[in-house]
């Protein structure tokens, strides 16, 4: 299982803060894609994300238990 | 120095005077802070609150690794930053940062290089909420691609 | 804004918050503090304690004047400034600068030019207690030449 | 009548933080000088000077009620 977060404009359109997805071994952007067929999101492919609270990039592999955080540009300050 | 938690992402308004007293030393002669208050106007339009979301834990992770950037170009400086979340008023402060050191240009330098890369790479969002509706502030559809799988190292408004 | 007094030489501890207060406005999303506290050690030597004297009504008005140039550079930035004079204590503040704007940058710049010019021009002397006697602080012994008969217009430490 | 203000290391040096000197029509440059004798002061010949809580030059002439304060380097900050 991997647990994926939603921020922001993507937990608007999904309407949920966190999913469990049961996959494991694959890649991010494997993930992505899935996800947005899944759930019908706008396009991800740029979207940014943290493996385990640390920004990754598409080709990192995630394995059981890992936890992804989509992270649309962030405006905080 | 206290050892309070020196970066902290909370619900709660932020009292300046705590985030200055984390960063106080005998040493420092100079401390800086500043203050992000939510505006009422951007580009002419009204803005009648807003309301801030954060990936919480790896916020606090990030700030944390700013303050380790900022030691290893300041070595003297010590930061503490504090990033409020939910809804904001107009004037209310959504982010104070504050930093001292023995002397005032490395006070000033290393706050300002705190912020630009709060506004890069720390895990807040913004939902502006206008008089006729709301929206997610910057480039939420995804049109600015990041090569590197990350914000890139340092960049200036 | 409120329409309390900006520029202030006062004997009482600073309150940060009511400095920054004076600056607070609805069309502002940066507001930057500088405080000078008093340091411990200075080249390796201890400081006891400090004691500042001032020319309070020329002083005041030298912080007023500097608000005007502030105000002809950077039109958007409003500034307010306390500062402390009699005996200070290690880690109390000095002074404390204020500088609200709608964008940051200019907060910060601002700031920063005021405490330059403070330290310029400003009639506040700095005497410090060390553990073997005391010294007024600066080039006392008039060795330095002003032959405008005032202060440089502009330099940088 | 003009009165003079001390600070800092010259307050120290006359024990007074202000005189009254019975002189006008008189420079800045001119009244430092007897300053300098009446007290027994270090040179104030790089000294600044503000009258009337302007500063001013050595060449300015002091008028009757004038204040001339004498500015050692300030250190404030």
């Amino acid at each position: 299982m991997i647990k994926v977060l939603f921020f922001a404009r993507l937990q608007d359109e999904t309407g949920k803060e966190s999913i469990e997805v049961d996959k494991t071994n694959i890649t991010v952007d494997d993930l992505k894609q899935h996800l947005e067929e899944e759930y019908n999101l706008s396009s991800l492919s740029h979207t940014m994300v943290a493996v385990n609270e640390n920004y990754a990039d598409g080709s990192t592999t995630l394995k059981e238990g890992d936890t992804l955080a989509l992270i649309p540009p962030v405006s905080g300050g | 120095m206290t050892e309070k938690k020196r970066f902290i992402v909370t619900e709660e308004p932020i009292s300046v005077d705590d985030v200055i007293h984390k960063v106080i030393r005998r040493e420092c002669g100079a401390i800086t802070t500043f203050l992000g208050t939510v505006r009422e106007f951007t580009h002419g339009r009204r803005t009648l609150h807003l309301e801030y979301q954060a990936y919480k834990s790896m916020a606090e992770k990030m700030l944390a690794d700013i303050d380790k950037e900022v030691s290893e170009k300041w070595p003297e400086a010590i930061s503490a930053v504090t990033h409020r979340i939910g809804r904001l008023e107009i004037t209310d402060a959504a982010v104070v940062v504050a930093v001292s050191s023995p002397h005032r240009q490395t006070a000033y330098e290393a706050n300002q290089y705190i912020m630009e890369r709060i506004k890069q790479i720390v895990p807040i969002w913004k939902k502006e909420h206008w008089e006729d509706g709301t929206s997610w502030v910057g480039d939420q559809l995804g049109t600015t691609s990041y090569p590197e799988g990350k914000p890139p190292e340092r960049s200036f408004e």
